[in-house]
């Protein structure tokens, strides 16, 4: 029992830093510049079929593939700021979530026609098999994932606190208008949100196709766990979605174990409703 | 009994820090009452304690005898305590009339009637040619006084308004200071809290001076004046010296 | 104001008319699916437009109108009118439970908690093994007749419903939007923090928008119920029916009586033929015109559709 | 008042826009199936099975089947197949709407589809209300056909069959082989597909004397399946009897490797595990998984005509026929035939036509006793399901053990040293 237990935990926390790598791009854009990226999904989508489409055309493997779809998906993010969102910037709310929807039924409409609908998956890569840890078996891309997912938010993290443009990101999303006045280029943030927002969810397909299917429609299922995590987490929080991350990850094992799979989003659901309702901010949010 | 509100030992911490300590005053029914003090002294909290957006942690605050420290702000609005906002939060999506309207269907839940009790009040405060244009469209002034006019629509007895002043030109702040006067001599009770003293002290029948979170004067405008630690708080302990040499 | 009224007479008098000529089914079929759609965007609109609450929930809403009507009707034998009713009144005892807790919530934080409630609803519905669970009710074919509310022979019937429909969700919207209740909506909307100071109770007046709109989403499910004859989680509680009736509303213009109507007319026509004459061949090309269609409007038209008409007939 | 006429004439014209309808001239057949959204890749491969049928009837083809030989429809003057595709994205009040918008509009004699059954249902209840044939091809609820209606007709077997099949081969297998197979777990998303399965088999698992040691259901969207692994692993079944839609199915062998978990058999339930997809994105992983069929390639050993129509599916689309195309496939065929011998367009005939169908196994491109519909239910009467096996990528026939082409490998080999 206690065996099955740490397995289950395990596999928990495996797939719960997988989701927070996925969260963190979406929970950063908001907090620069409070709009929520409905489409991040799409993103992840996108930059699955990039890694399968390295591998399947030039033989590369995923874990080498890496830092060039991760550069792909910066300047797509890039792009995406400039011909999307900067217009509606000072938009109602309302108004951001349909460019964002539209987004999202863009890039799916555009994977279909491109890629049609079949599910694709990289059969072998660098990073596949288990490992047997003690009788508790983790699968090595997990692994890989979750070492990759702690070592971008490390990354992440030290860029905010450390460098001039990461302190002047997070002036931005503190308050634009003073970070204005004290003479940061709140556009070029916008848009550097944007690229780094996308570039880590590119990180996040990346490493997730070396175990997870591609087809258009992928990113609605981790998408509607992103928004949990984010708003479990408080939206904006860095820190906030790593946490949420893995709680939602193990809650999600653990319940599905313990009670009962079909329920299993239910309670990752309930636990989110749960928690906003006594802090409406998220855990970490201010 | 013409105490209208009485705030009985009123504190407030956020954490660790006491932004309200202990505070007692009695509002006169019918009079301005000047809350004022230099910055960070915690005028804006309790008055935020006053018109409820805050409960506070120790005391009381009674309006008319009834105690209302756990009372919403729209609950002790239905009681008859207005109040306007140190940031303007007028309606800007909705015309002059309309935001003035939504005031006055508190008492007048039909909307002929909500009408015409607005356009009353918009004639009083001098809307009339203005009724059709969007809130947002007016100017900073105007947009304080249409905040007044819709509170003034809810048929209030007292009425909370939060740095009236800031911001305004001196020919504003004239303007302003008639509106309150006229406002008191229709028998509704002020409280002003203000930043500027020169916009209260001409008209304010008491003054309230916070600092540091704590009362430190209460009186009549020229009492209050030539207190010494209001005039330290003010100005520092330097102006006070000096002040004391020459008045020596 | 004359000339609106005018145009909504004569609005209404072709639909009324128009079986009359046309007796062709797919068009009628298209015209209750827009009708349909109109009404459930009206109640969108109550919520997310007059009030300014973004909810992606509202398939929970048409998701129990139609379980209530067709429990009642194959377990119970109930009359589907009854169901009607009692659906209603269930969608707003959610909305209360629901809504009490979540309109302590702000913006994007409020419209996310809804998807949240949508997706329980739905998982709870699949599980639900008195409810059919996964499979879904056949509702049991009666007799053609009103009081049934069913029809085999001919849509003509449905038809005359949803128009009622619409002409009711239209009159509560418009007696909504003349009142109080509307004024209030509009305040909380625009300034929650100023409404409150007048007097506003602003958690009840959002409570009363969110009924509203469950209701009238809720005859909305009970229609359909008995329109299609079978429902199952799948299709009576999904998010992107949600979505769309937001989309609607948008389309339409937010916060306009006859918006989620111009929204609807535009709206399903549009992803009935992108689906007819693109779809076919599984392209996604439908999707990317779809997709850029709603990217530019909401891009370039925040006011909706009903925006530019109002501008250009004033 | 003129310009309020004006505006009248107007609105009526804008409704009228889909009034329109066009002549006829080709026999024209609604074929419904989900050509966008999440099930499309396995719309696509059913219409082309569709197309490929009509194509072989209009045209002159050397075959042993129905109206291959010769062009088009000789009853019927030789009139030719059209296909007008409809799509339903999974959606069933969309699959009635597109029933009626064919059977309206584009004046089609009669429909086949729809794929799910969810869709199946509601788009059958369109063709009973106008009274329009309706054959489907691959839906296996078995609520369809026992509604009794009168215009539907469903060729391939059910559920409740194919799941009789699963311990029908068990019981043959321990006979054969002396393998104690004797306890059983399940395994299914919990959509109508796999809860139905799941229902039949804890049925048949009583009858067939099995001890069932344990359900899980899980959502079928899941984005993992570690928990229920987890689950399957704790009840230690010896086999593990599986219904997936394909991403579950992917989704869950990647699991069961993850988790190093691997029964002495796994025996899933067509759909997910035979979907082309399948053995493509897993490669080697999807090895030695046992599904339930209706098709297989290698039946062409059997029947040799399998393998020349396989061919023209694979050259016209680049994939495999497989189970789906070929139902879809063999639906068109008793379709045309029927058409054919009613010698009418009147939907009527084809229905009395439909009822007498009576086609023979060597005519048929499945492992079926042939097609003869039972005059109430409508359900194809001779269907039959068999058992494949993934031996080195490919599907291979192992039961029946009459048409078996390669000896089954059992048990389920350890994922270590594979």
């Amino acid at each position: 029992m206690e065996g099955v237990l740490a397995q289950t935990l395990a596999s928990g926390l495996l797939i719960g830093f997988v989701y927070a790598l996925v969260a963190v791009g979406l929970t950063m854009i908001f907090g620069v510049m409070d709009i929520v990226n409905f489409a991040h999904g799409e993103y992840l989508m996108i930059s699955m079929y990039f890694s399968y489409w390295f591998f399947i055309l030039f033989g590369m493997d995923p874990l080498y593939s890496l830092p060039a779809i991760t550069l792909i998906m910066f300047g797509i993010g890039i792009i995406t700021y400039y011909i999307a969102i900067r217009p509606i910037i000072n938009a109602p709310m309302l108004s951001q979530i349909f460019v964002t929807f539209g987004l999202l039924i863009f890039l799916r409409g555009v994977a279909q026609f491109l890629w049609k609908v079949d599910y694709r998956m990289i059969p072998e890569t660098l990073a596949s098999g288990n490992i047997n840890l003690a009788g508790i078996y983790i699968g090595r891309p997990q692994l890989v994932a979750a070492v990759g997912a702690i070592l971008c938010y490390g990354v992440i993290l030290w860029f905010l606190k450390n460098t001039k443009t990461g302190m002047a990101l997070e002036a931005v999303a503190e308050d634009k208008e003073a970070a204005r006045l004290m003479g940061i280029n709140s556009n070029r943030m916008f848009a550097l949100s944007w690229g780094i927002g996308i570039a880590t969810v590119g990180i996040a397909g990346v490493l997730l196709s070396t175990f997870f299917y591609v087809f258009p429609e992928v990113g609605g299922a981790f998408c509607l766990i992103a928004f949990v995590v984010v708003a479990l987490g408080g939206f904006g929080s860095v820190v906030g979605a790593f946490l949420a991350g893995i709680i939602v990850g193990l809650v999600e094992v653990v319940s599905g174990y313990l009670i009962d799979p079909s329920f299993k989003f239910m309670f990752v659901l309930a636990l989110y409703l749960a928690v906003v309702f006594i802090r409406p901010q998220g855990l970490m949010g201010k | 009994m013409n105490e209208i509100l009485v705030i009985d030992n009123v504190t407030k911490r956020f954490g660790g820090l006491i932004a309200n300590s202990n505070i007692s005053f009695a509002v006169e029914r019918g009079k301005i009452i000047g809350l004022i003090g230099p910055n960070g002294a915690g005028k804006t909290t309790l008055f935020n304690c006053i018109s409820c957006y805050y409960s506070a942690d120790g005391g009381k605050i009674l309006y008319e005898g009834k105690d209302i420290t756990r009372e919403t702000p729209d609950g002790i609005c239905r009681m008859g305590i207005g109040q306007t906002f140190q940031i303007v939060r007028i309606f800007r999506e909705m015309t002059v009339l309309e935001n003035i309207m939504i005031g006055a269907f508190l008492r007048n839940p039909g909307r002929k009637k909500a009408e015409e009790k607005a356009s009353e009040v918009a004639a009083l405060f001098g809307f009339s040619e203005k009724l059709d244009l969007k809130a947002s469209s007016l100017t900073i002034s105007e947009q304080k006084r249409l905040e007044v006019a819709r509170a003034m629509a809810t048929g209030p007895k007292v009425l909370l308004l939060d740095e009236m002043m800031a911001g305004l030109n001196i020919h504003e702040i004239r303007e302003a200071i008639d509106l309150v006067l006229k406002l008191r001599e229709s028998g509704i009770t002020l409280i002003l809290v203000e930043h500027v003293m020169e916009g209260v002290m001409p008209i304010a029948d008491k003054v309230v001076v916070l600092d540091d979170g704590e009362k430190i004067a209460e009186g009549t405008p020229d009492e209050v004046v030539y207190n010494d630690r209001v005039i330290q708080a003010y100005f520092g302990d330097k102006y006070h010296a000096k002040r004391r040499k020459n008045t020596a | 104001m004359k000339k609106g009224l005018v145009i909504l007479l004569v609005f209404f008098a072709a639909l009324v008319i128009y079986p009359f000529i046309f007796k062709n089914p797919f068009p009628r079929h298209l015209l209750i699916m827009i009708m349909l759609y109109g009404t459930m965007g009206i109640g969108w609109n109550i919520i997310g437009g007059y009030a300014g609450q973004v909810s992606f929930g509202n398939a929970a809403f048409f998701g129990v109108g139609a379980y209530t009507t067709a429990i009642l009707l194959s377990k119970y034998g109930i009359n589907p009118w009854i169901g009607m009713l009692l659906g209603c009144f269930f969608s707003s005892l959610v909305a209360v439970i629901v809504g009490y807790p979540c309109f302590r919530l702000r913006g994007h934080y409020f419209a996310i908690a809804t998807i949240a409630v949508g997706e329980i609803v739905q998982i709870l519905f699949t599980n639900w093994e008195y409810a059919g669970a996964a499979v879904g009710i056949y509702i049991p074919i009666l007799e053609e007749s009103f009081f049934n509310f069913q029809f085999h022979t001919t849509k003509l019937p449905y038809y005359y419903i949803v128009l009622a429909m619409l002409a009711f969700a239209l009159l509560v919207c418009y007696a909504v939007e003349k009142s109080r209740l509307g004024y209030y909506f509009r305040a909380i909307k625009d300034d929650p923090e100023g409404a409150r100071s007048l007097g506003i109770n602003i958690q009840n007046y959002k409570l009363v928008a969110f009924i509203l709109s469950a209701i009238l989403t809720s005859v909305c499910g009970t229609f359909y119920a008995m329109y299609v004859l079978y429902i199952h989680p799948a299709n009576t509680i999904d998010l992107w029916l949600s979505i769309h009736l937001c989309i609607i509303a948008l389309i339409g213009g937010l916060g306009k009586i006859f918006g989620p109507v111009i929204g609807a007319f535009i709206f399903i026509p549009l992803t009935e033929f992108t689906r007819v004459y693109l779809g076919s061949e599984g392209q996604g090309i439908d999707l990317i015109i779809y997709a850029l269609i709603i990217i530019l409007l909401a891009t370039l038209r925040p006011q909706g559709l009903w925006g530019i008409f109002a501008k250009s007939s004033s | 008042m003129k310009k309020i006429f004006r505006m009248f004439c107007l609105s009526l014209l804008v409704l009228s826009f889909a009034s329109f309808a066009y002549a006829q001239e080709e026999i024209k057949i609604g074929v419904i199936y989900p050509l966008t959204g999440p099930l499309a890749s396995t719309g696509q491969v059913l219409l082309e099975g569709v197309k490929l049928a009509a194509e072989i009837v209009n045209g002159n083809y050397n075959l042993n089947m129905p109206l291959a030989k010769g062009e088009g429809l000789p009853k019927l003057k030789g009139a030719k197949i059209k296909i007008i595709p409809g799509d339903h994205q999974g959606k069933p009040e969309v699959g009635m709407a597109e029933a009626e918008r064919l059977i309206t509009q584009e004046k089609v004699v009669a429909i086949l589809g729809c794929y799910n059954s969810s869709v199946t249902a509601t788009a059958s209840q369109a063709t009973e209300r106008y009274g329009i044939p309706f054959v489907n091809e691959s839906s296996t609820s078995p609520t369809l056909t026992d509604r009794g209606f009168k215009w539907f007709f469903r060729t391939t077997p059910h559920d409740g069959l194919f799941s009789e099949n699963f311990f029908m081969f068990l019981r043959d297998l321990s006979k054969k082989k002396k393998v104690g197979a004797n306890t059983i777990a399940l395994f299914a998303e919990n959509t109508l597909f796999g809860s139905d399965s799941v229902k039949y088999q804890t049925k048949y698992a009583e009858k067939y004397g099995f001890k069932l040691v344990g359900t899980v259901l899980y959502p079928a969207k899941s984005t993992q399946l570690t928990s229920e692994v987890q689950k399957l692993k704790g009840m230690n079944p010896k086999v593990v009897m599986q219904t997936a839609y394909i991403a579950d199915a992917i989704l869950s062998m990647k699991t069961y490797r993850e988790l190093n978990f691997a029964p002495e058999a796994i025996l899933a339930n067509d759909a997910g595990f035979i979907d082309p997809e399948f053995v493509k994105s897993l490669g080697k992983d999807a090895n030695y998984i046992l599904s339930r069929e209706v098709w297989a390639k290698d039946l062409a050993k059997k029947k040799p005509m399998i393998k020349i129509v396989a061919d023209m599916f694979e050259k016209r689309t680049g994939k495999h026929m497989d189970g789906t195309s070929s139902r879809a496939f063999t639906a068109m065929i008793v379709l045309a035939d029927a058409i054919n011998r009613a010698g009418s367009t009147e939907p009527a005939k084809i229905q009395e036509a439909l009822l007498k169908t009576n086609i023979k196994a060597d005519q048929l491109v499945m492992p079926w006793d042939g097609v003869k519909f039972d005059p109430k239910t409508h359900q194809n009467m001779l269907g039959k399901g068999i058992i494949v096996q993934v031996q080195n990528g490919e599907y291979v026939t192992v039961w029946p053990f009459n048409l078996a082409t390669k000896q089954i490998v059992w048990p389920f080999p350890k994922w270590e040293g594979r």
